[in-house]
């Protein structure tokens, strides 16, 4: 059974002026212990706002409109919010986007860690607390003494790694990192990378990993689901995504991303930009700019469902079959 | 920034301001227009033993800041013995004059009233501080529901509010029932103990409460925007996802971190309440320095200005500094060696 | 300006701020038109018999009379010229030297920085109404001292603002870009961050005609008015040495509150403009956390999903 | 492409003074100093686009600021088309050569005639255009600057010029709005068409796509390789991003620490870096197909601080194949093939 299981998740912004706006709609994805599955999308495709509904942290404005959330067949959206603070960081985790952020400036990296496992579920001790904030330190690579330092004594790469270790103290069985390497520099972020790949397999972690770089997705993820304009373009496993990816986004995001290990190949972008929440096209949300969906009735006026077109994957385009011919 | 350095930088500056207050304390009565120390000599009603004895204690015969004179002659000692080391010597006597209107020392005059002011000022503080964090988080917390709302109205209204005006409210409101004048009910003295005390507690009331119902609302409304600030940083996000209640976030994260604006403004506006508590002390004829300043400004008593001044400014900068202190201890930014 | 009527459009939205205009356009009005809106002349050489004195309000004096005899109703119509006067010019001098201070020091940074900042944290240390209290009594009472008193004390918050806003404007690339074309330093002061900060500098003055105003009362309560003229302060000065005991609340009351609707006047509008101007919409991680799902427990969504069409493989 | 070139650089050093605290100053301890940029030299040639890539710190920014005048050299020479900038910078006044010497200039002149042959390109374009200003007013504000036209038609039809050549077509339908009004991309556009405006011959272009989303970085980065047909600009594209460097630069210098650890045409590293510091680059950056994931070459730890640098070669604490000799002597450039150096001693 999937320790995660989402389905059909919708979501909305309410605006100032009391529109509400579909940031997330129809997502479904599941994920099996010890899996790892990469969240991918361009800024504003609504991967953030899909993460932290997965631990009911939406914003003030945010709400889930439709959809389940099932953690070990649990839907997260039915129980209290009690019972949901128990599920945090005990059962899902998260290691934040911007790691400098995520720590309070005026208290120590150990005590934060120590607040962490001090979980009302874990029952433990302080002394036993200590020792185990130094063990999960030691884990990710850094000296247990210096976890008596504060957050601006620490590097961009430390702090990263002591937010991975604050997001295990409770042995969670899933782990979900909103862009872990972003804004860091090339050589740390293969660091982080390496030390997410170690964990995940040493402690079966299922992964989530939400991130616009393909190239990391493609380094550490079993599974990948692209997202654009808040819904799903494309699901599958990572070597069909990247090796025969069937959506025109998917295809076209492909082409644009350089490859290293051929410098000097052609690039091509998509023209136009992703859409705004406030001005979603009616049809499906790729149309304006897709090749292929330019003068097709259908793209314009209906939004694609997503349908599974071999077992596995799955895709959200009206064109797919004729595409496929 | 390393903590000794910040320290150091702190004290030096305390030092220069304390400095520049002992000579602008100096010239202010000197160089302005009208000269008050000659317009004082000239004061009818001074004997003429005190006349000469302000002639020796501000040494007028002498020049005010160098004698040009002797330095050319090469009379080095005299250089110095000018009015500004006359002034200096005196001060570090502990010698600030005497009262024109009531022909004391000022230093016993102020001695004997600093206590009170500060009673007041640390009464009404600390009371102010107090209900301000508490009624500035729990505004953040409920952002925009009525508690907010009515918070912030209350801020708005006493911001508009001069001290003096709400203390001669509270006067009109409270007649008869609490003393509204003085510290302690005529004919009762010290001796009589608890039953004196009690009567200067009760005196006590109005004053404090009007320094704490103003001074509180200032620091209500930046605690709230402090806390909401804190509020929407990631690591109570972080925090909240690691399932800490609600309380347990209030206690371990926004309290400390919205706390460190907080002591700078309340250093940054001791200044202002000092200004308060003499308004204060003035309506309700409280008998401290701010009181004594509000006499003196009246009987032009300029010695007892003058001092009256250079203690308050000496130890509103004094208190300035063991804030700055107490800064270094809070953030961990600043760091030890 | 495009800026400006975008600024002006969201003002006339905020209800506390066109309360606080309507607010001080009555106190304009007033201040412009006391001649022929105040019954008497304050000024006015009047006899009195003792019943005159502190008499209540009747028909004749609306609001009474004074320990002169005098109609305290006119002396408030004028006293609104003395208040205003010193709030906004007090407040043009101190926006115009601390916003100067401030773009220098942030500007040019290093030594002039150094030194003007220490002379603004100085400024900031020394308790403010015991200096004025001690260099109006010295240097003589009068409107014009006021004014420049208060505008010499009250400029440095404006500076530090100006300063802390201009570092940070400075680091942006914008900045950066204009140096790279080329552009002077006069120009990038100008052109690039003046605009920035000009919004917050305006909203920080209005506040400050309204702490002007406060302080020229305070001085005029403690006695340190200008002696020509009836301004609020003193009325309240003379009202609190005799009208205490009588209960005279027709002479003490009405200048305080003239005061407090002045400037409480002044604060809606400042701080309406503020919060425009440097709005400080955060998300708020601690709400009740209930109305994230409350919706699918059993509401209606706000949207109805558009209906899903078959789609045929 | 002629082999002339505009731009040398020779052993540039700046180094930034670390903040004294009043205890050092008691203690009379030195000034310590950040060695931003540690003796570097290469030459561009006109019409050719040379990436400058290195991490955070590596010094990569700084030399393309003291390339326009933003920053004083502390040492060494930068001859753009021959002027010495770092004199210029220095408001030191040279005058050698013809009457029209820029040497002849005072030091204000000059470094505007530096800004009208060669301009910068920003990394944010959320950041770099000023929220208050119209597109149009951005673009024509170089114009204004150096005084190039002298009415309204000339200024519109070099606005519009710009604009279009750098892909805003047509012009009046952008010119009138404010920045926030565009997207990301079409902010860059902007930016670019701020320096295009001025017709420079050298662009800096400073991590100009590292703030886009993917799917428009390939345009940006097209548009700059259009314009080295177009115009024959010449550009020095600074980033950290290897995979993007390679898809349109003709050469790539690698900085570490302040310091140029190899350089040579951008294919030939890519495909046989010699460098231990570019193998291990070239190895870590992600390549977007799970088939092809390789063996990374993973270097501990994180670049030191540029206070105290290493002695020796300092790559040496963190290179997996250093040996004793490299904690010693400073390794010199060993020219691999053609033009293809790398500065490390066991070459």
């Amino acid at each position: 059974m999937s320790v995660l299981d989402v389905r059909d998740l919708t979501i909305q912004y309410l605006t100032e002026q009391g529109d509400a706006l579909l940031a997330v709609e129809g997502v479904s994805f599941s994920l099996e212990q010890g899996r790892s599955l990469g969240l991918v999308g361009e800024s504003g495709c609504g991967k953030t706002t899909v993460m932290l509904s997965l631990l009911r942290l939406l914003p003030e404005a945010g709400r889930i409109t439709r959809g389940q959330i099932l953690f070990n067949g649990q839907d997260l959206l039915q129980i209290s919010e009690r019972e949901m603070r128990a599920i945090r960081w005990n059962g899902i985790s998260m290691v934040f986007q911007g790691a400098m952020n995520a720590l309070n400036p005026v208290r120590t990296v150990e005590s934060q860690i120590i607040e962490a496992i001090q979980h009302p579920d874990m029952k433990i001790n302080s002394q036993q607390a200590v020792l185990r904030a130094g063990e999960l330190l030691e884990l990710v690579g850094i000296p247990a003494k210096r976890g008596k330092q504060y957050p601006h004594q620490f590097s961009g790469g430390m702090k990263q790694r002591a937010v991975i270790a604050m997001a295990l103290a409770c042995n969670p069985s899933v782990l979900i990192a909103d862009e872990p390497t972003t804004a860091l520099d090339v050589m740390i972020q293969a660091q982080i990378i390496e030390l997410l790949e170690t964990l995940q397999k040493e402690l079966n972690l299922a992964l989530v990993i939400v991130t616009h770089d393909l190239g990391v997705v493609a380094e550490m993820c079993d599974e990948v689901l692209v997202m654009y304009g808040g819904t799903l373009a494309e699901y599958a496993n990572s070597d069909t995504i990247f090796n025969d990816p069937r959506h025109p986004y998917t295809q076209r995001l492909l082409r644009a991303f350089p490859d290293i290990a051929e410098p000097g190949s052609e690039l091509a972008s998509i023209p136009g930009s992703p859409p705004r929440l406030d001005d979603l096209p009616p049809g499906c949300r790729f149309q304006p700019r897709c090749q292929f969906g330019e003068e097709q009735p259908i793209c314009v006026q209906q939004r694609p469902d997503s349908i599974e077109i071999a077992p596995g994957h799955r895709t959200a385009c009206h064109l797919i079959a004729e595409l496929e011919r | 920034m390393q903590r000794s350095d910040y320290l150091l930088r702190k004290i030096g500056f305390a030092i220069a301001t304390l400095l520049v207050v002992v000579i602008f304390n100096f010239f202010l009565f000197r160089i302005l227009p009208g000269d008050p120390v000659k317009l004082i000599i000239h004061s009818p009603r001074m004997t003429r033993e005190a006349q000469e004895r302000i002639r020796v204690t501000f040494g007028l015969d002498r020049p005010i800041w160098l004698d040009v004179e002797a330095l050319k002659t090469g009379d080095l000692p005299r250089v110095f013995d000018t009015q500004f080391t006359a002034y200096v010597r005196n001060l570090l006597h502990g010698d600030l004059g005497i009262s024109f209107a009531t022909r004391r020392d000022v230093v016993d005059l102020l001695r004997e009233r600093l206590w009170r002011t500060v009673v007041l000022i640390i009464l009404g503080e600390v009371l102010a501080i107090f209900f301000g964090i508490a009624l500035g988080m729990l505004a953040a917390w409920r952002r925009g529901s009525k508690l907010d709302t009515g918070i912030l109205l209350w801020g708005l209204f006493t911001w508009a509010m001069p001290t003096f005006f709400f203390g001669i409210i509270l006067i009109l409101l409270t007649r008869g029932i609490l003393p509204v004048g003085g510290m302690s009910t005529p004919g009762l003295r010290p001796d009589d103990g608890w039953v004196f005390w009690k009567d200067v507690g009760r005196h006590l009331i109005l004053p404090t409460l009007t320094l704490t119902l103003l001074y509180m609302s200032e620091y209500m409304l930046i605690m709230r925007s402090s806390v909401v600030e804190v509020l929407s940083e990631d690591y109570i996000l972080t925090a909240k996802a690691k399932g800490l209640s609600t309380f347990d976030i209030f206690r371990r994260h926004a309290l400390k971190n919205s706390m460190l604006p907080m002591v700078t403004i309340i250093a940054l506006t001791l200044g202002y309440t000092v200004g308060g508590a003499i308004q204060v002390e003035t309506v309700f004829s409280w008998p401290g320095i701010g009181r004594l300043m509000f006499e003196a400004v009246q009987k032009r008593d300029y010695p007892v200005l003058q001092g009256s001044f250079l203690l308050l400014a000496v130890s509103v900068i004094l208190a300035n500094l063991l804030a700055d202190l107490l800064y270094t201890f809070l953030d961990p930014r600043v760091k030890p060696d | 300006m495009d800026q400006f009527k975008k600024i002006w459009q969201t003002f006339i939205s905020k209800p506390m701020a066109v309360v606080g205009a309507l607010m001080l356009l009555v106190v304009l009005i007033m201040a412009l038109f006391a001649p022929w809106l105040a019954p008497y002349d304050p000024q006015e050489h009047i006899d009195v018999s003792i019943s005159d004195i502190l008499a209540p309000p009747d028909a004749e004096h609306l609001l009474g009379r004074d320990d002169a005899g005098k109609d305290v109703l006119s002396s408030l119509i004028f006293g609104a010229r003395v208040s205003l006067i010193v709030g906004f010019v007090s407040s043009f001098f101190s926006m115009f030297i601390g916003t100067t201070v401030g773009l220098a020091a942030g500007y040019y940074g290093g030594r002039v920085s150094n030194v003007l900042m220490r002379f603004t944290d100085f400024l900031m240390v020394i308790p403010d109404l015991p200096l004025m209290l001690v260099i109006i009594s010295v240097w003589g009472r009068g409107l014009w001292k006021i004014i420049l008193v208060i505008s010499i004390l009250y400029w440095t918050y404006t500076a530090r603002l100006v300063r802390s806003q201009v570092l940070s404007i400075k680091e942006r690339q914008f900045v950066l870009r204009a140096r790279a074309l080329g552009a002077s330093n006069f120009r990038i002061i100008i052109r690039h961050i003046l605009p920035q900060v000009l919004p917050l500098i305006i909203a920080q003055a209005v506040l400050d005609i309204s702490s002007s105003i406060i302080a020229e009362s305070t001085l005029s309560f403690l006695g340190l008015g200008d002696p020509m003229l009836v301004s609020w302060g003193m009325m309240l000065n003379f009202a609190f040495e005799r009208a205490v005991s009588r209960m005279a609340w027709w002479f003490l009351l009405p200048p305080g509150f003239a005061i407090v609707w002045v400037s409480l006047a002044i604060i809606l509008i400042g701080n309406a403009l503020e919060e425009i101007v440097n709005p400080r919409l955060k998300t708020h991680h601690l709400f009740n956390p209930r109305n994230m799902v409350s919706l699918l427990m059993g509401k209606p969504p706000l949207v109805e999903p558009e209906p899903t069409p078959e789609v045929g493989t | 492409m002629s082999n002339q070139a505009i731009l040398q650089i020779k052993t540039l050093y700046k180094h930034f003074p670390v903040a004294h605290t009043v205890k050092d100053r008691l203690a009379r301890r030195p000034h310590q100093v950040v060695h931003a940029v540690d003796g570097v030299s290469f030459d561009v040639a006109r019409g050719e686009i040379l990436a400058l890539v290195g991490e955070s710190g590596s010094g990569k920014t700084t030399v393309g600021m003291n390339i326009l005048g933003l920053q004083v050299p502390t040492r060494g020479q930068i001859l753009f088309d021959g002027h010495n900038i770092a004199d210029w910078a220095k408001g030191r006044l040279r005058p050698d050569g013809s009457p029209e010497d820029l040497g002849k200039l005072s030091r204000r002149r000059q470094i505007m005639a530096l800004h009208r042959r060669a301009q910068m390109v920003f990394q944010d374009p959320y950041e770099s255009l000023n929220p208050r200003q119209r597109i149009f007013d951005i673009v024509a504000e170089p114009l204004e600057i150096h005084g190039l036209v002298s009415n309204r038609e000339e200024k519109q039809a070099r606005v519009r010029a710009a604009l279009e050549d750098s892909g805003l077509v047509p012009a009046d339908h952008f010119w009138n709005r404010y920045p926030d009004e565009l997207s990301g991309g079409q902010r860059q556009r902007v930016v670019i068409a701020g320096a295009l405006v001025l017709e420079p011959e050298l662009l800096i272009a400073d991590e100009p796509v590292s703030m886009l989303d993917v799917s428009i970085r390939a345009e940006i980065l097209t548009l700059l390789q259009n314009l080295r047909l177009a115009h024959g600009i010449t550009i020095l594209y600074t980033t950290h991003d290897l995979a993007t460097a390679g898809y349109f630069t003709d050469r790539m210098a690698v900085m570490y620490l302040g310091r140029i650890v190899e350089i040579g045409p951008t294919i030939e590293v890519l495909k046989a870096p010699c460098h231990p510091y570019t193998q291990a680059l070239v190895s870590v950056a992600p390549v977007p197909n799970p088939r092809k994931r390789r063996k990374r070459m993973i270097l501990q730890g994180e670049v030191p601080n540029p206070i105290q640098v290493p002695p020796g070669c300092r790559f040496h604490p963190r290179c997996p194949l250093a040996e004793e000799r490299c904690k010693q002597s400073d390794p010199p450039f060993v020219e691999v093939t053609q033009n293809h150096k790398a500065a490390c001693l066991l070459l």
